[in-house]
């Protein structure tokens, strides 16, 4: 059932241990966003070597959505560059978009084998208004990175 | 137990099944109202005050028997008092900026509360900063009253307008309107009320209520959205400047300047709202049809339910008052562990319409140490089916995320 | 000749016989644009911007759907350049105070015209008195023309906007607004361009035009009243601080102060005319199903014939150009010995309603050397049939007042 | 018919050549009116012998039916003390009123023998968009009765 689908247990986990939480004392980046709509904020922390993330932290508060999301994207730019980085945004994009219908090459059988925890909000797909909480990491994200 | 359900069939947007508990953001409207508008549009449109001819007059008929219907309504015996604006934010401005700016100066106070909406907070900081006065708040008591005892504390002669909400629309909460109003008089401030939920629900007469100005909204209490009032005591829209300039509210124009028209015209700049007044009009005569005590009743019968069920969620907490003392029906929630706005897509998917945010209060918020709630407001056509219907989807809310 | 004759069974109101000649002050509404603010009100309404279910988010589909459908209909790129308001006199308001407050002080100059409805003069003079700024205005020729020359001679460095009708709802006249804004931009100065004559009858595409404002209004383009457009080039709307201080216009706010939204949420304080801007999106349709082109054509049509048969009238003056020439479908005269009240009384007993008065431009009256005058103005459902009306109503008058 | 009722041959003379037009120099009351909607003006200088007026003028502009009206106002109060004039400003009052229906005893068979030449604009009653109109002048004259 769609609401399941929309909780899995994975976005739970997120939602209530968030990794990578806190600040960096003095990051080579950082930007801070708030969903005007309905309140929710997230900041994040970079440091690089050369193009590569060391290291992330998140501050954040709101729904289940878009703290799990966050969570979930620290871990998945971690040690990544920033093309890789890039291309992982892409991807996150056109799994959220409901117009778009590029095909990630998810596999069913094996949930995660293509973009880790990140696949389990597939189904806020279903909830066109709950979209942009998903989105609301990945923005800052690509904020502090062009900072 | 109150029973109004014979008036769902008057809301067709009902009837998909929605339990919809957000009138305190905009009730929905019944046929009787659209079927005016209509109707009007159809037989008598023309723009007001300005053509001599047939239709022209039947519609300025039609515009100012609406603004007699309105003042009736509150219990205003002059209609003059009531200028129509778009709705509560317009009223609002108006008297911030047509009285603030004409009346405060450096060293004058305007006092607020902490549980304002934005509408009645924003354009007195607006003003505050324009003419130097200072903004103070009237803090709100740990059991979600406003603290008289600080009012009392922190008026004097150096304030000179007291702006208060007349029922809050995250908490429920009535504030004493009378007694405010009369400590304020007693050091010469003029006194503001911000009515959004107050008269949609309960039966405001202003000679009463003691306020000098009063908002509303249209919206809120069955009518069509672009429409709403400022009504002002006659004195105290004496003393305000108009919010906007145009045409019907001069009485002469040169080049370089202008004389206003009389009141209420000089607020009532270019074409008004007019076939919104003609269904504000016959939303008026809709609630007095059902009866606006009975309307209240109505509503205190079901937050008296929704207290007591809703409370009984495990790991649910009111945000507001948890009796029917001095209050509406507006109950606001939150739960252990689950976000405000999962909690409104969860309810969503049962068919319960509640508002999941910050309801455009955020100091309030702070104050309470939220980030959102969840919001549960009732009206004429809600039933205890639909407060069922929460309190499963809470329920619903807590078994997905694990805790039940 | 351009038939549009089978449209006036889209509107109810004419079919008692009126000869409605007033569409400048009002035009009439098509059941399209009514049965389709009735349908949403009875299917999709809730409040937008709040909530997170169905009802609402449909709602906030409609009302954003408008927005994108306005900007479409202007050529407005960008649809957060489009702010709905209340009216072309709020969103004229609307750039004199929060443009105006922001961006001029003692020594600048503000440009008007002779020409103006009082909705692009009054705001503009308070402004001024605030800002200690000059207003000056470009005068009229005696063909009822803006003097162009004297355009040129008064700007200057020192001139911040330059503020003009696109319209005249007197005389008809469309100034020449592409060379204006030229003009003006080389100097630096914001144009503003009061569209409420304009839009509803002329294809406008705001990048052609080069205006840096445009105002109108939804009533006078055959949809609902309570909406209207302010359109503001994206840099320009970015200089501006809104108007209106309230709910849904706030990115945070504390109890002493308070950060802007977006654009354009943060000109759209409070709840906005919802259902109007699904009323105004099917007004937009209907009229592009007819088309702006051709819509235009038959307005020169009538005003052509118009132009010649009252002129035709002995002691008839026409006031405004007398050829059709950049000028629009509005017909003011004057009749010697007969006022113009006389002659709209007369006239509406022939069935013709027309509008007699200062029409909200007495600065322009004055030049003009007339107390009033009596104006027809055409739309998409006249004919031939009311400016005969009109002519034979006309004649009717001197035999009154015992002139034929 | 109702046109005809309205523009009387008496009003379109009151109109056309007004009867104590003009200013006097040194009033002992004058007061001035607009009609908001409609622009018409009136201006009226009153001098008194005691109780009694002894001089009028009226400056106006507007539409036939206010000009007429002040015009025949001008008549009708010269000579009149102020009750007269009160009383006369009643009658008239009632004359224009569409719910009041006092009896004035108006003769149909004798026009002008109750109220004079004001008796021609009863028709206007017919028209009630331009009783304000009418009511006009006398407005203005109880302002500066009361002055
Ligand atoms: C040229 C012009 N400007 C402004 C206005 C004011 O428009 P609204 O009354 O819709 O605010 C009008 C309409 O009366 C107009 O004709
Ligand atoms: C208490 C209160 N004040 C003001 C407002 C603003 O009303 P509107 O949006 O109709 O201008 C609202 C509604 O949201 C409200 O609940």
């Amino acid at each position: 059932m769609a609401l399941e689908d929309l909780y899995r247990e994975v976005i739970l986990d997120h939602y209530r241990n968030p990794r990578n939480k806190g600040h960096i004392d003095s990051p080579d980046a950082t930007a801070h966003g708030v969903n005007p709509l309905c309140g929710d904020e997230v900041t994040i922390d970079l440091t690089f070597n050369g193009d590569t993330v060391t290291e992330v932290a998140v501050e954040s508060q709101g729904c289940s959505i878009s703290q799990s999301s966050a969570s979930m994207m620290t871990e998945a730019i971690k040690g990544k560059t920033r093309s890789e980085i890039e291309s992982l945004t892409n991807k996150f994009k056109s799994m959220m978009s409901i117009e778009e219908d590029t095909d990630l090459g998810l596999d069913p059988e094996r949930p995660g084998s293509v973009l880790g925890d990140i696949e389990a909000l597939q189904g806020v797909r279903q909830y066109p208004v709950r979209i942009k909480c998903a989105n609301l990491g990945w923005t800052v994200l690509a904020e502090a990175l062009s900072s | 137990m109150t029973d109004l359900s014979h008036l769902k069939a008057d809301f067709p947007v009902l009837e998909n099944g929605v339990h919809f508990l957000d009138s305190g953001a905009s009730s929905q409207k019944p046929i009787p109202v659209l079927e005016a508008m209509d109707r009007f549009a159809r037989t008598s449109y023309a723009n007001v005050h300005r053509g001599a001819y047939k239709l022209s007059v039947a519609s300025t008929e039609a515009y100012e028997a609406a603004r007699r219907r309105v003042a009736e309504f509150i219990g205003a015996d002059n209609p003059s008092e009531v200028i129509f604006v778009r709705g509560t934010t317009t009223a609002l401005n108006t008297v911030a900026f047509g009285w603030g700016l004409e009346n405060l100066q450096e060293g004058d106070r305007i006092l607020s509360t902490e549980i304002e909406h934005h509408a009645n907070l924003v354009p007195w900081q607006m003003v505050a900063k324009r003419t130097g006065a200072t903004l103070d708040h009237i803090p709100m008591t740990d059991d979600f009253r406003l603290d008289m005892e600080a009012y009392e504390s922190m008026i004097g002669p150096d304030v000179k307008i007291v702006t208060v909400t007349g029922m809050s629309n995250v908490l429920g909460t009535m504030p004493p309107v009378r007694q405010i109003a009369d400590i304020a008089h007693r050091h010469g401030a003029r006194v503001v009320v911000d009515a959004a939920q107050l008269v949609p629900h309960v039966r405001v007469n202003v000679s009463d209520l003691g306020a000098d100005f009063l908002a509303f909204s249209s919206h809120k209490m069955l009518g069509p959205t672009g429409i709403g009032v400022l009504w002002g005591r006659m004195d105290a829209l004496e003393e305000t400047e108009p919010f906007e300039g145009g045409g019907e509210m001069i009485s002469d124009v040169t080049l370089q300047s202008a004389t206003w028209a009389e009141i209420p015209h000089r607020f009532e700049a270019g074409t008004p709202p007019i076939i919104e007044a003609v269904g504000f009009h016959a939303a008026i005569d809709y609630l007095e049809s059902i009866g606006m005590e009975k309307i209240f009743e109505h509503d205190m019968e079901l937050t008296e339910i929704a207290l007591q069920r809703v409370g009984d969620v495990p790991g649910v907490s009111i945000q507001g008052p948890n009796n029917t003392i001095d209050r509406g029906g507006v109950v606001s929630m939150t739960m252990e562990g689950v976000h405000a706005h999962d909690l409104a897509t969860i309810l969503d998917e049962g068919g319960v319409a509640v508002r999941a945010g910050h309801h455009c209060a955020k100091p309030l918020m702070n104050r309470m140490g939220v980030a959102a709630t969840a919001r549960a407001s009732f009206y004429v056509y809600n039933t205890e089916q639909d407060i069922d219907a929460l309190v499963t989807g809470l329920r619903r809310a807590r078994e997905l995320f694990g805790m039940s």
